[in-house]
Order: C-alpha cells, then sequence, then structure tokens
C-alpha cells in the first residue's frame, strides 16, 4: 500500500515524504463514519498519501480522542482529520497540535468557536450540520402534515452532542406541524428503538409520526410499527441514510431519512489537508450539504453511495 | 482376616520446597483398625490426601488389594472402594443433607435424579449412625457435631473396602463416639480396612487393632495395640514422656469475681444463663452437641446479639455487640474454628499474630520490627512447627494453626480467656504445652474458661464445671476428686432437673 | 390439602417476597397508567412486556448456571453481538435458517468452552477471563463485517419468532420452554445438582468425585449457548444485525439473576426466578417509558430497583447479626 | 549487601514477574516501532503513556483498596463523570477551583460512605450495590444539565495538571505521590492491614475486634475519593466536562488492578502494582495506536493480554493441582 500506482503525485519521490493524515472519525461503529473513512481512503490512495484511521471506544469521548491524538502526533502525522466527540471538547488536544505544529481540518461535527479561541487556531470545517440536517427534515413534516401531528421523538445517548442537535432541529423546522407526545432515548440502538416503540404505541394508540436520531433506531421503530399493523397510521423518519434505510425507504416502509454526505467529507479532509501540508490556502469552510432522501430521490442517492461501499 | 488391603511405601511429598512426607509408610489390612497415630505436622493429612487423590505423590508405591494405583482422581479412589473423612468439614451447607451424602453416587436413570429414593438411601446411613434430623435439613443449620456425623455417613455410604476417618472425634461428644465406635465395629466384621487418626489417646486403645507411629514425616514403627501402652506411644511420636496429672489449682483468688454472666437468652438456642467466674480460676463448660457453649461464648464477647442478658466484666458492663469493647476490657475468645474464624489462612503468621494487637503494635505507624521478633518468640515458645515467621497460616497442619491462634491471644495479654476446644485435632505433647500455657495464664492473675468436649482434659484442668444442656446450665459442679466423668454425663444428656 | 401445604413450603419465602414485589410493580404501573389516562395491563402490553424480557431472560437462564457454581460471565452480550452478525452473514449467504442456528449454536458452544476451560482448568478468575473475551468477541464481531450492519432478511426470520399460536407470538412460548428445561436440569439431573453442590463447595464436590472442572467447563458453554439463542431471538425480533447489538446485556443479565435471588457467590437460589427478575426490569422499562419518564430518572429508577430488591432479600441476613 | 539480599526478597515473585512483563512490552513496542520508523521510547511519549494512563491509575487506586478487601466497586466512573459535570458547574458559578476541588471530594465521599453503608452494614454484594449506583450516578449527573457537558473554563484549570516542573507535566507527579501515600498506608498503618485481614478472612478479622464493617464502608468512600481525583484530574486534562465520562473506566480500573495482580477475592496484593497494571494497559493502548492497529484489532489484543497476564500470574496454583 506504500506504492503509488500513478507516480504522479509529488510526493512519491520516497517514504519519508510521504505524507501521513491521521483520520479520526467519532467511532467506527456506525455505517456512518465507516462511510466517511471509506471516502477518506480513496481520496488518500489517489493522492498517494498514508491515512492512519483511529477512532474511540464503544462510547466516543473527549478523553479517547485526546490519548488518540497525541499518540497521532508521536507517531508523527503531518495533518490530522477529526470529528469531534463533541464540539466543545476538543480544546485540549488541539493546543496539542498547536504545539507540534501540525494542522487540523474540522469535519462533520462543528468545533464550537470558544474551543477555537481558547486555542488559538484556525480549523477548516467541511460538513454540515446535525442541526440544520435535522431542520430540513422537520420542515419537510411541516410541509406534508397537518398541524398537531402526533408524534414520538427517538433520541441518541442522553448527553450527547448530537443527539439533542438532530431532535432541536426537527422540532424547530416541524413548528407547530408536530405535537410531541413522548420522546424517549434509545441509545442509537436498534432493540432499544424497537422496544421504546412498542411502549410509546401502548401508551400512543393514536400516534401518527415517529422522528428518529439515527437509522438504527428508525429500523427498530419500523418493526415496532409494522408489528402493530399500524404502517398506514405512522410514518418513520430516520437519520444518516444508512444502506438499509435507503433500500427501506425504497421500499417505501420507511417514510425518509436525512442524509449527510460523510463520504464527501473523508474526501474534503483529505484532500486539504494534502493542501495544508504542502502550505497552500483551503477553504475555511464548506458545506458538504444534507438532503431528506424520500422515495422520489432515492435511487439517485443509492448509486451515490455504491462507489464508497468497499 | 490377615490378608494386606492396602500398603503405601516410599511415600514421598513435600509442598513448595518444603520436604512433608519422607519416604512414609502404612500397610493396612482387611478387618483392621489401623491407628494412624503422629504429631500435629507429622504428615497424618497429607498421606490420607495422597491415598484418596485428593494430593498427589511425588515418589512410592500404593498397592490396593493388590493392584498398583497410580495418579488415581479422588473419583476413581472412590470407585476403588477407598472412603475418607477428612480433617476439615467436606459438605455443602446450602443443600439439604441427603444431597451432601448422596453428591457423587445419585440414584436415577439417565442423569435424572430420584430424589425419593435418595432420601430413602440417605435416611438409611442416617438411622446407622442414628443421627435424627430429618435428611431434607440444610446442612447450614447443623452443629458442628452434626455435621461430623453427616461426614461420616456419607463415609460409609459408599461401596466402602477402606474407610479413612481423619480425627472424626474432634468435634463430636461421647454420646455419638461411642456410636460411632460401634459402627466402626461392624465395618469391621464386614472385613473393611479403617485407617483411623485421633490425637485422644484413650480412644485408640478403645476401638484400634494396630498403630503406626509416624514423626516428621517419616514412619516410625508399626505396633500391636494390645502389646503396648499409652506411654511408649507418646514417647515414639513426642520423643519424650508427658504426664497426665489433674492439675491443682491454687491460684484461685475467692473473693474476686472477675466475669459476672447474667441471665443470658439468646434466640431460642440459650435460654436464661447465669454464672460467675473468679480470678485465678478455670471454668469448664461441658455438654453434648449443640448444647449452646460456642453460641454462649460468642453473646458473652459481643459476636453475637443477646436477646436478653448483661455482661459484667469487674464491675464494668460489657457493650452489647461490640467485640472491640470485650477485648479492650480484657476478655478474648480463641474460637473452635480457626479455618473459618481463627486465622486469615492466605497471610503470614505475623499479620495473624499482628491483628488483634495493632494498637500495642503502632506507635504512628506499625512497627513490622516488633511485629516479626513477637511471632517469632512465640513460634519459638509453643513450638510452632513453621518454616518461617513468614510462612502463611494455611500451609501449617491443624495443630500448628491452634498454636497460632493461641499465640495471638497470648499477646494480647487479657484478663479472662475463652478457650472454645483448644485442643481439637491437637497431639499429646502440644496438648501438654497447651495446658502449660493455661497454667501460666491462670498463675499470672488470669481467668479460663474452657470449653471443651473432651471429659479428661476438662477434669484434668478445670475448678469448676459447668454443665449445660439446650441452652440451660443443668449443673454447677466442683471438680473434685470425687467427681466422675459419668456424673458430668448425666447432666449432659438427661440434665438431672434445673439448678438456680 | 396436605399436599398442598407442602407444596407451599417447598415454595420458600424468598421466592414468595419476590413474587410479591413483581405484582406489586405490577399494580402500581397499572394505576398510575390508569390515572394518566394510559393502559399497562392489557393482553397486549404484557405479551410486549414479555417479548421485550425474552432476549435478557434468555441470556441470563446462562448467566444463572455460571453465577450459581460461584463464576460470573461478562461476555455474554457480546455474543449475541456476535451471532447477529455472523448468523446474518450465513443467512445472506444462503445458508438455510436451521442450519444457521446450528452453525451459530455450535460456534457460540466452542467459544463458551474455550472461556470455560481457561476459568476452569485455567484457574483465572471468570471475571477476567469473561471480561477478557467480552472484548475480543466483540472485536471479531467487528471485523467480520468491518464494523458494519447486515439486514435485508428473508422473511422466515422475522416468522421464526413472530409466528403467533393462538394469539400468542411464539417467542413467549421459547421463552417459557427454555425456562421449564433449565428449572428441571437444576432440579432433578445430576448434571444440575452438581452444579449447586460446586457453588456451595467445590472442594468438597470434587472429594467427592465430581469432576469439578469438567461441570464448571461446561456451565460457560451453557452460557455461550443460551446467549447464541438470546442472538438469534434478537436478529430475529429486528430482522437487523449491528455489531454492537447485545452491549451491555451482560449487566441486565446479572441484575435479572440476582433480582431473581441466586446470589453472587453461587449454590443458592432458583434459576426460575430468573425469569421474574427479567420481567421486572422489562416492566419497569415498559411502564417508565409508557409513562413517557425523561431516560435520566428511569436509569435512576432502574438501579434503585436493583439494589432495594437484593437489599430487603438480604433482611433475614441482616438481623442474623 | 546482605541488606540489599533482604530487600530484594521483599519484592516476591509475583512483582517480579509483573515487571519483568511490563518491561518486556516496553521493549516489544520500541523494537517493532522502530522497525515501522517511529519512536516508541522517548522521553515524551513516556510522559504521554503516564499521562493517559494517569486518570485510570487514580482511580484504580480505590479499585485496588476496595477489592482488597473482597469487595468491587463498579461505580467509580460513573462518579468520574458526576466530578466533571458537577465540579465544571461550580467552577462556572465562580466558586474557586481548590474549594470546587474540596466539594467535589466532599460530596464524592458522602456518595461512597453511603454506597459503602448499603454494601457493609446492608450486607448486599457490592457487585450489585455498585451496578444499582453506577445507574443512579449516572443518571444524576445528566440531571444535572439536561445531559449537556459544561465547557470554556478558565486557564488555571489546565494548569493544574499541565504545568511542568522540571520539564515534566505535574500530573505524573501526582500520580506519583498519591501511589505513594496508599502504599504507605496500605503497608504500614493499622487501617491498611486491618484492610488485608478483612479481604483475608472477614470472620477471623472480626473475632479480632476489628471493624469489620466499618473499615469496608471506609474502602468505598475512599473508592469515591479516589474516583473524584481522577474525576478532576480529567476534567483539567480535558477542560471540558461530558455527562457520559468515565463510562467503562470501572472495567479498565478492574483490569489495571488485576494485571497488576491483587486477586479479586481480596486480602492479598500490592496497590503499587496496580500502577503498573495501569501502565501497561497505557502502554498497549499508545503502541497499538502509534503502529495503527485497527481499532478492533486493538479491543482484541487488549482482551487477550488482560487474560494472559492474570493466565501467567496463575501458573503456580494450577501445578499446585
Ligand atoms: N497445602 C499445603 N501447603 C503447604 N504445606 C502443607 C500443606 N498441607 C500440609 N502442609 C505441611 O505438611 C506438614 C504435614 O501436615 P499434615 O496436615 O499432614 O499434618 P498432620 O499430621 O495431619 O497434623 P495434625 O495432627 O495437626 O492434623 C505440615 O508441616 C504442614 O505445614
Ligand atoms: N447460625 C445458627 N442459627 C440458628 N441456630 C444455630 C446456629 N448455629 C448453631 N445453631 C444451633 O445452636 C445450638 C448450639 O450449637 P453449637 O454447636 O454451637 O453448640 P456447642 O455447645 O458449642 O457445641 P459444639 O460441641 O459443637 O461446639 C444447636 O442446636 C445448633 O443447631
Ligand atoms: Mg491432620
Ligand atoms: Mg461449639
Amino acid at each position: 500500500s506504500n506504492n503509488n500506482p500513478s507516480g504522479s503525485s509529488p510526493n512519491t519521490g520516497g517514504n519519508a515524504s510521504k505524507p501521513v493524515i491521521g483520520f479520526i472519525p467519532m467511532t467506527l461503529n456506525n455505517e456512518y463514519f465507516i462511510t466517511m473513512v471509506n471516502g477518506a481512503k480513496k481520496k488518500a490512495a489517489e493522492l498517494g498519501v498514508e491515512l492512519k484511521v483511529q477512532a474511540g471506544d464503544q462510547h466516543a469521548n473527549a478523553a479517547d480522542q485526546l490519548t488518540i491524538v497525541e499518540n497521532m502526533i508521536t507517531s508523527g502525522v503531518d495533518a490530522i482529520c477529526i470529528v469531534p466527540s463533541s464540539s466543545e471538547g476538543l480544546a485540549a488536544a488541539l493546543k496539542k497540535c498547536k504545539k507540534a505544529n501540525i494542522p487540523v481540518i474540522n469535519l462533520d461535527t462543528k468545533l464550537s468557536e470558544d474551543i477555537l479561541k481558547e486555542a488559538d487556531m484556525s480549523v477548516p470545517f467541511y460538513g454540515t450540520n446535525n442541526y440544520e440536517g435535522a431542520k430540513r427534515a422537520g420542515e419537510y413534516v411541516k410541509a406534508n402534515f397537518k398541524t398537531g401531528t402526533k408524534t414520538a421523538i427517538l433520541t441518541g445517548i442522553a448527553g450527547q452532542q448530537n443527539a439533542a442537535d438532530r431532535k432541536n432541529g426537527f422540532i424547530e423546522g416541524a413548528g407547530d406541524a408536530i405535537q410531541i407526545v413522548a420522546e424517549q432515548s434509545a441509545n442509537w440502538e436498534v432493540d432499544q428503538g424497537y422496544a421504546a416503540t412498542q411502549n410509546i404505541l401502548t401508551a400512543n394508540p393514536d400516534l401518527e409520526l415517529i422522528y428518529c436520531g439515527n437509522d438504527g433506531m428508525a429500523i427498530g421503530a419500523l418493526r415496532a410499527v409494522k408489528e402493530a399493523k399500524k404502517s398506514d397510521q405512522i410514518k418513520v423518519i430516520g437519520f444518516d441514510g444508512i444502506s438499509e434505510a435507503l433500500n427501506l425507504i425504497s421500499s417505501g416502509e420507511l417514510y425518509g431519512s436525512v442524509a449527510q454526505y460523510p463520504a464527501e467529507m473523508g474526501i474534503l479532509g483529505v484532500e486539504n489537508a494534502v493542501k495544508l501540508i504542502k502550505g497552500q490556502k483551503v477553504e475555511e469552510y464548506i458545506d458538504t450539504g444534507a438532503k431528506l432522501i424520500i422515495p422520489s430521490n432515492v435511487d439517485e442517492h443509492q448509486e451515490y453511495v455504491k462507489q464508497f461501499a468497499e | 482376616m490377615e490378608e494386606i488391603l492396602l500398603e503405601m511405601s516410599g511415600i514421598n511429598k513435600s509442598f513448595f520446597g518444603v520436604q512433608v512426607l519422607n519416604n512414609a509408610q502404612i500397610q493396612v489390612r482387611s478387618g483392621e483398625v489401623h491407628v494412624l497415630l503422629g504429631e500435629n505436622g507429622a504428615g497424618k493429612s497429607t498421606l490420607i490426601k495422597i491415598l484418596s487423590g485428593a494430593y498427589q505423590k511425588e515418589s512410592g508405591k500404593i498397592i490396593l488389594d493388590g493392584e498398583e494405583l497410580n495418579a488415581c482422581s479422588p473419583k476413581q479412589m472412590i470407585e476403588k472402594g477407598v472412603s475418607v473423612i477428612y480433617q476439615e468439614f467436606n459438605l455443602n451447607p446450602y443443600v439439604p443433607i441427603y444431597e451432601n451424602i448422596m453428591l457423587g453416587k445419585e440414584i436415577g436413570k439417565y442423569g435424572i435424579i430420584n430424589h425419593k429414593s435418595s432420601i430413602q438411601e440417605a435416611q438409611k446411613y442416617l438411622d446407622l449412625i442414628g443421627l435424627e434430623v430429618d435428611p431434607r435439613t440444610l446442612v447450614g443449620e447443623l452443629s458442628v457435631a452434626q455435621k461430623q456425623m453427616v461426614e461420616i455417613a456419607k463415609a460409609i455410604s459408599t461401596d466402602v473396602k477402606l474407610l479413612v476417618l481423619d480425627e472424626p472425634t474432634a468435634s463430636i461428644t461421647e454420646k455419638e463416639t461411642l456410636k460411632l465406635f460401634e459402627i466402626v465395629r461392624n465395618l469391621k466384621k464386614k472385613g473393611i480396612g479403617i485407617i483411623y487418626i485421633s490425637h485422644r489417646m484413650s480412644e485408640l486403645f478403645e476401638i484400634g487393632d494396630r498403630c503406626t507411629v509416624m514423626r516428621d514425616g517419616q514412619y516410625v514403627k508399626t505396633l500391636d495395640l494390645d502389646k503396648t501402652n499409652v506411654d511408649e506411644l507418646t514417647k515414639l511420636m513426642v520423643g519424650r514422656e508427658v504426664s497426665f496429672e489433674r492439675f491443682k489449682n491454687s491460684y484461685i483468688v475467692e473473693d474476686e469475681v472477675v466475669l459476672e454472666v447474667n441471665n443470658i437468652v439468646y434466640k431460642n438456642v440459650l435460654k436464661d444463663i447465669s454464672f460467675k467466674l473468679k480470678k485465678g480460676e478455670i471454668l469448664g463448660l461441658a455438654g453434648l452437641v449443640g448444647a449452646g457453649r460456642t453460641e454462649l461464648a460468642k453473646c458473652i464477647i459481643g459476636a453475637y446479639k443477646k436477646s436478653n442478658g448483661t455482661v459484667y466484666l469487674k464491675g464494668k458492663k460489657l457493650k452489647d455487640k461490640d467485640i472491640k469493647d470485650s477485648i479492650d476490657k480484657g476478655i478474648v475468645y480463641l474460637s473452635e474454628d480457626r479455618k473459618d474464624e481463627g486465622l486469615v489462612q492466605i497471610h503470614p503468621l505475623t499479620d495473624n499474630i499482628a491483628l488483634p494487637n495493632h494498637e500495642k503494635l503502632c506507635k504512628f505507624v506499625l512497627n513490622n520490627k516488633k511485629v516479626c521478633t513477637v511471632t517469632k518468640e512465640y513460634i519459638n515458645k509453643l513450638k510452632i512447627k513453621s518454616s518461617s515467621h513468614m510462612a502463611e497460616a494455611k500451609s501449617l497442619s491443624g495443630g500448628n494453626q491452634q498454636k497460632v491462634v493461641i499465640a495471638k491471644w497470648l499477646y494480647s495479654n487479657a484478663d479472662i480467656y475463652i478457650f472454645d476446644e483448644p485442643t481439637r485435632g491437637i497431639d499429646v505433647g502440644a496438648r501438654d504445652e497447651i495446658y502449660n500455657i493455661m497454667v501460666d495464664l491462670v498463675k499470672n492473675g488470669a481467668s479460663i474458661i474452657m470449653i471443651s468436649s473432651d471429659m479428661v482434659e476438662v477434669q484434668k484442668m478445670c475448678n469448676r464445671i459447668i454443665v449445660l444442656k439446650e441452652g440451660r446450665v443443668t449443673a454447677d459442679l466442683e471438680n473434685t476428686d470425687e467427681l466422675t466423668q459419668d456424673q458430668i454425663l448425666y447432666y449432659a444428656l438427661s440434665g438431672g432437673g434445673q439448678i438456680e | 390439602m396436605n399436599n398442598m401445604i407442602n407444596r407451599l413450603k417447598k415454595i420458600d419465602i424468598k421466592s414468595i417476597t419476590l413474587y410479591i414485589g413483581a405484582v406489586l410493580i405490577l399494580v402500581a404501573f397499572t394505576i398510575i397508567c390508569k390515572i394518566n389516562g394510559k393502559d399497562f395491563l392489557t393482553t397486549s402490553n404484557i405479551q410486549n412486556i414479555i417479548a421485550q424480557s425474552s432476549v435478557i431472560a434468555v441470556v441470563a437462564i446462562g448467566t444463572s448456571l455460571v453465577i450459581l457454581t460461584g463464576g460470573i460471565d461478562l461476555s455474554v452480550g457480546s455474543i449475541v453481538g456476535f451471532v447477529g452478525i455472523f448468523g446474518g452473514m450465513l443467512i445472506k449467504n444462503g445458508i438455510s435458517l436451521p442450519l444457521t442456528i446450528l452453525i451459530c449454536i455450535a460456534v457460540s458452544a466452542i467459544i463458551g468452552l474455550m472461556t470455560g476451560y481457561i476459568v476452569s482448568y485455567g484457574k483465572v478468575p471468570a471475571f477476567i477471563v469473561t471480561l477478557g473475551t467480552m472484548q475480543i468477541i466483540r472485536g471479531v464481531t467487528k471485523v467480520l463485517t468491518s464494523g458494519k450492519p447486515v439486514a435485508g432478511f428473508p422473511d422466515a426470520l422475522s416468522e421464526l419468532t413472530a409466528f403467533e399460536i393462538f394469539g400468542i407470538p411464539i417467542i413467549i412460548f421459547y421463552v417459557f420452554v427454555l425456562y421449564a428445561l433449565i428449572m428441571f436440569t437444576l432440579k432433578k439431573t445430576k448434571f444440575g445438582r452438581r452444579i449447586y453442590a460446586i457453588g456451595g463447595n467445590a472442594n468438597a464436590a470434587k472429594l467427592s468425585g465430581i469432576k469439578v472442572n469438567k461441570i464448571e467447563m461446561l456451565t460457560y458453554m451453557l452460557a455461550a449457548i443460551f446467549s447464541a439463542l438470546g442472538g438469534i431471538l434478537l436478529l430475529s425480533r429486528l430482522s437487523y444485525a449491528d455489531p454492537n447489538a447485545g452491549s451491555g446485556y451482560e449487566m441486565d443479565a446479572i441484575a435479572a439473576v440476582v433480582i431473581g435471588g441466586i446470589g453472587l457467590s453461587g449454590g443458592k437460589g432458583k434459576a426460575g426466578n430468573t425469569l421474574v427478575g427479567a420481567l421486572i426490569l422489562g416492566m419497569l422499562k415498559c411502564g417508565l417509558q409508557i409513562l413517557n419518564v425523561p431516560v435520566y430518572y428511569q436509569t435512576i429508577i432502574i438501579g434503585v430497583v436493583i439494589i432495594l430488591a437484593v437489599y430487603m432479600d438480604k433482611a433475614k441476613e441482616r438481623k442474623a447479626e
């Protein structure tokens, strides 16, 4: 893998000068980040740079990410692309990067201004914000559902930033179209989404809409709805646009899912990291966009995703 | 009758580099009771465990019924007809008696147990040994002696060719002992060979045919018991003579009561017990199985919460359920159960001896040097057989462990000592040493309560004997020359009406 | 009449306390839900609760066995996750459902056997071994699909649990059959009684000629097998396999076992009551969710209940002091 | 000379095996990294490893104490998370840093005392109590800020650990001082010796006049205090508090303790070696990350090492069989 088949990159003169990029997704526990890494890998191979991927354990946290950053610095990376476990949790890690003079690119979850100020560092951000994506789903609901639609929300692990963003963005976008009758955390898990939905249905037999913070929980919710024979009455919306969710949208079972473009983020990250290493200027901010995937555009999206499925 | 059932010869075994058995041997005939005799730590239990497959020998020969055995597991030995009652209990407290007895030989087909037949089968053996307890009772609810009886029932419930009893009478009283002997004699008649280990000399002559003496892991001699006597055996095992005189206690201060026990009630085990202990006195607590002597002791020192009653030590009231208070005020309890209550088995002797004496050994921090000195001192004084003062307690033989228990409390320098079965599993030589320790204690102004099931030693040591029966005091006897064992037994058995 | 008293005697006080506790929780939720205008005590909701508790309940059978011998197994959750992915891959590769189940059970049994071997013959404390295997199995599971989920299964898979008999989903029968089986085994077979013997006093069992190591090892194998069954139930219930599935199930299973009254020191307790323990946990989760209690408070309440359940169980011991 | 032999004698074989193991891992990583053109054995990387292991190392001190008495504490990680959020809130509310630390320690001590009380006086198994308190504390932490993180702290907070003496970050000194303290306590004080006695045989300790319940309770209090210290170190290291911080630390801490040679049955082992255990884990994580081993394989390798470490430790016991 050390060989660059094209041989065109100026950096292939010797292994020593081959740039190394550290890539730190939040975790490697779900398809979203795996896709992001695949995009990055693809780009890295294309540009002839070495990519080191490390991620935190099951529960992504700031401490793990700090450790990973420290060890990447030790191992001699030239730039780091990172998806922070939380927008405010990386100050210490950034300071270390700055000290080691290693450029950082922020992907997916935007670092807060305070943190950047504290670290006294300018960090380009490529991604879209969870809040905005969720808002898009909410707006779609507002446009297509009656006012006061009885809605349940399944959120991710309580205390995680993206869990909150995905909930709040949706609520804002939907406005008065929804009346939230239940809100439960299903910890991003399919089985918990399933059980929680069953119980929510027991409590609210007249439910009309379920919005889930990720597709895993949506898949669980869908199952519970189907089993309760309420597929006609209740629509389920997910988030992430993982492949199984796309299949379900395609078959008309899942109402929709907010897709971001993780592969795009990976690609942009690597591309621009190389530029930074070479001392070139890069875009400070690129909105990779989010799209609500619904039956009408699912085929197109599936086609797009395929290239990053390994 | 004369055929040789078991021959063990040239047996060697060492633990962590310490040779415990050195060319040990024993030869047992069918239909004989063969006594295995030796001081504490002589290697008797180890020899037995090698026989049963619990330990593996390093070298040597085991021939059972003409077949040479090598590296057999406990299961294989049981199948070959070797049944062992170990010195330490091996019962499961959480399941009924019958399951303990039938463990490993459950009745039933296809792996499915027929509980009804199992109970009946177990009942058979309980009847045989005369234990009148429902076989469905949980073993954990039994007294020490009852557990011992269950062990015996379990041992004879297999198709046994060779029965080994490692100190079976250490925790039972006369009545059960008699029953046990009857069973042993019956087995003998059936041609079963029996190895019998005990430190109670009188028993050996009553039940044994021949005797093998061991010393320091080595074979000393095998003799016919009817052609020898206690003195000779003692000399063989200890290497010197030991006397059996009654102790004439002249150190009692008649008018100084140091301990006053008033109306102690504990659950339904103890029913209104009162007595007084004088300075310099050795007071015996006698009684049958489950009479409640251990409970009484534990209530006095505050290990158990009494339902009612008070205890005064030199006029000061002992706090309820506060062992530390009792120890501070000067009364200590030496448990009968050294494994579970006496020692921290996995700790060195130093830590064990230091444990109740931290206040003494600590100025600001623990004086480890002093701990070592003290430990070595007691190892010498009590002749504790141990590889070093840092050896773990569990590496000592039963008897030597008992001496460590005594050592840790001797150093605490109390006014009153409650010895609960202090010589359980202790050889004659060491027994004498313990008696001497007790004499020394009273000489120096301490008082002793001695709980013992060994009538001989109660008579030998005590000035006064209180007999308990089912949680009541049935007699308070001066131990004069006229007092006989039968008299004590009479109060322990039939009560003879309550006194006071 | 006499017969009945005898029967009642057999159900010990501990069990009765547990049953009363379970009924009290049921009644409490029914009333509180009623007040809030929701239904709790309906046939369909009871079925839901059982179905929701089913995976933990089945996994906890194995955990019960291990704990009865005095051991512990932290790896059960990772086996649930492993079986989902591994079994899912087999199905996707065209292996028939029954064969997939068999292979999953066999592979899990081998894993459990190895775990058990290290514990019993290797003399390594179960907590450590299974803490290690938990990580190893989870890692291997993720390696299998590079961390991706497996989805898109034939309907037959979900029918396996969703199929109804007399209007009752078959998964409920599975749970009861498995429990009946294990209760019988523990009560009536040599193997079962020996598990108790080992937990009560391993040394005594050994000296009685019981192959302690072998039986101990087998309990870990069984724990893995029951976890595999749990994993298959979960796979079928969700028709979706996630490599993280089953995380934390080990703690839920232990909680169910302990609430059911089996002590962690082993040798004591009834596996049947583990089902009650699992149902209590299931009822709590379900009831709190129906009442829409925020998740933070749910964890707090469940934590309190776990402690309380055992605290009451120990009343006798405290008194004995 | 004689003195030295005596000193060497005091370091038992188990400890020596551990140290050799640690050195072997260090050497192995150094060589493998060298081959791959990376530096492992540099001052700065060693400092990194210690700093990275520091939180677990400090938390594991408390875990050592609890395990020495024969107990276990699963709630330590949740206290790390709690202290982060609670302490963070205090600082944001203008409470001075020293006072914040004091309050955090005091509150954690009270929590630990309650946990300990239920364990020792309530006779509820530690595993259960702390499984419950783990959930309760985590729930409460999330309630405090409705699950939100706390950030934006004054520089003084990060200086608390980042401050350098002779070029060495002060956090490293903290760790060593705390370990020195606990080693002294365990070896030389009554309290320390009694912890061992209780773990060795609680009955014997009780009959020797030791207030077993009280000491047991205090070890849980200490475990909470050390977790609080760990939480403060983490808060300072990150200048950020997350309500989920510290999840899973209980297992890492237990792994460190056990690799360090303290058996889960209590009564035996050296708290000092827990530090070595924590550093071995830290070295592994660091080395594997520097070598860019994929994260799934990392968990597998760490799982294997945990089992292997204890497996080797038990060689003697297996032989004795
Ligand atoms: N498991 C063990 N580990 C180390 N040493 C042991 C072990 N078991 C026994 N020993 C040692 O072996 C020697 C013989 O012990 P054994 O128990 O066989 O003596 P014994 O003759 O039965 O004594 P007692 O009459 O006191 O029961 C003792 O010195 C003891 O310290
Ligand atoms: N934990 C307990 N709970 C209830 N009853 C008990 C308990 N322990 C012992 N007993 C009962 O208390 C009575 C006294 O038992 P114990 O064996 O202590 O008496 P003892 O006189 O000391 O006899 P030993 O000669 O065995 O020492 C017995 O009837 C026994 O069954
Ligand atoms: Mg012996
Ligand atoms: Mg007694």
